[in-house]
């Protein structure tokens, strides 16, 4: 059986490393998605996203959802690592990878995994702006939730 | 009932502490009768939990529904939605 | 105007190097997602695929691939790299990264070109089995041919 | 009209060369014309085009429809479905 490889982490990651740990002394996969989240800063204001999560907690959502996709596509392997702390415009923030024996596996375990990431993983987005002000909390997206919806009325 | 309560984000902010162990009346059955109650503990409180209902609530770290009892929880978080990704 | 990088060469890959190559320097890419292909055995008798290419057809196949979906998707950049001759169960066999400012067109992009590379870029695999002999030329797949078809249709 | 042919896979090894330059008769128009022309020059030939129907052509590195014309062509590849990716 296939468990999830679930890490929280303030380091950043590398994703050839992350592939190369699913894919090693194997023969059966045929295809590996990975999807890389990166701080985006659309006006030219931001010079951080602090990220604060629910240590715990966050782990073990992490896992539930991992688990939940290994199981509805059949992957052979997946890894999904969340970062925390400040980090900068550019910076990632979250990486999951997904191996399976065909394609089509591999692109919707990955996309599931980061439609539900983004709605149940206890993660929460803070801005920090230039002008030294904390910019607030980022706000829950609608879209985020019909992104997760479309998974559970197919 | 004693419990852990462990806040997030602006709902942290708005109550000023990360956490507190609480002894909550008998009153408290469910998650969404917990919110109520913490909102008459202060003005804090009450900022925080203005909008309850888009509150998130989660017993022994797995998410629970507003409707669900709180029976047997030994950690109760109690968070705004869920931004990370 | 964003233009694809392809490339189409012997040697394996980097996917961290791809990736950095794509997202160095800007804030403005909030999605990057990569597939892999990798060479499967599944009876455990193959010694290895030999990949034939069309040199210089095969580039400019991929290069129009890449240019739809950046178009289609909106892609802020898009990476494809094929690799020819002799490859071993368990080595690559492409890579493409699709970068946007949201995860739905980076998922779409990399999807659409991997489902063009596969029933239109000039490649052809031969199976060379582990008793010595040419196990003959790997067909073409009608569900490569539906998997493309999704994205005329809709 | 002089041509250069290029062959790939299976097609290449029945016909047993990689490439070729040939002269066409004028009633080679289309791109279904040039198969049914090859399958003339013989059993290599006619064993790689023995149904034309799966054969992909391409015209100056461009894939065509058998019904297309192939006039102005500098290079004409032939080769079986892709494989790829």
């Amino acid at each position: 059986m296939t468990t999830p490889t679930i890490r929280v982490q303030r380091e950043n990651f590398d994703l050839q490393t992350e592939i190369d740990r699913l894919t090693a002394g194997r023969a059966d996969i045929g295809a590996v998605v990975t999807f890389t989240g990166l701080c985006r800063d659309e006006g030219g204001s931001l010079t951080a996203l602090e990220l604060e999560h629910y240590p715990g907690m966050a782990e073990a959502e992490m896992r539930r959802i991992g688990e939940e996709a290994i199981s509805r596509f059949s992957l052979l392997g997946l890894t999904a690592v969340h970062r925390y702390g400040k980090i900068a415009p550019g910076e990632t923030i979250v990486m999951v990878v997904a191996s399976a024996p065909h394609r089509q596996a591999a692109f919707d375990g990955a996309s599931f995994v980061m439609d539900f990431l983004k709605t149940a993983a206890p993660f929460w987005k803070k801005e920090h702006l230039q002008d030294g002000s904390a910019g607030g909390w980022v706000s829950a997206k609608d879209a985020d939730d019909r992104a997760r919806d479309k998974w559970i009325t197919r | 009932m004693k419990v852990k309560l462990v806040y997030f984000a602006w709902v942290r902010e708005r109550i000023d502490k990360p956490e507190e162990d609480l002894d909550l009346p008998d009153s408290v059955v469910t998650a969404g009768d917990l919110l109520q109650h913490l909102k008459t503990l202060g003005d804090g409180y009450e900022a925080a939990l203005q909008y309850p209902e888009v509150i998130r609530v989660a017993v022994n770290q797995e998410h629970v529904d507003h409707d669900e009892p709180i029976a047997g929880a030994r950690e109760i978080g109690i968070f705004p939605p869920m931004t990370g990704g």
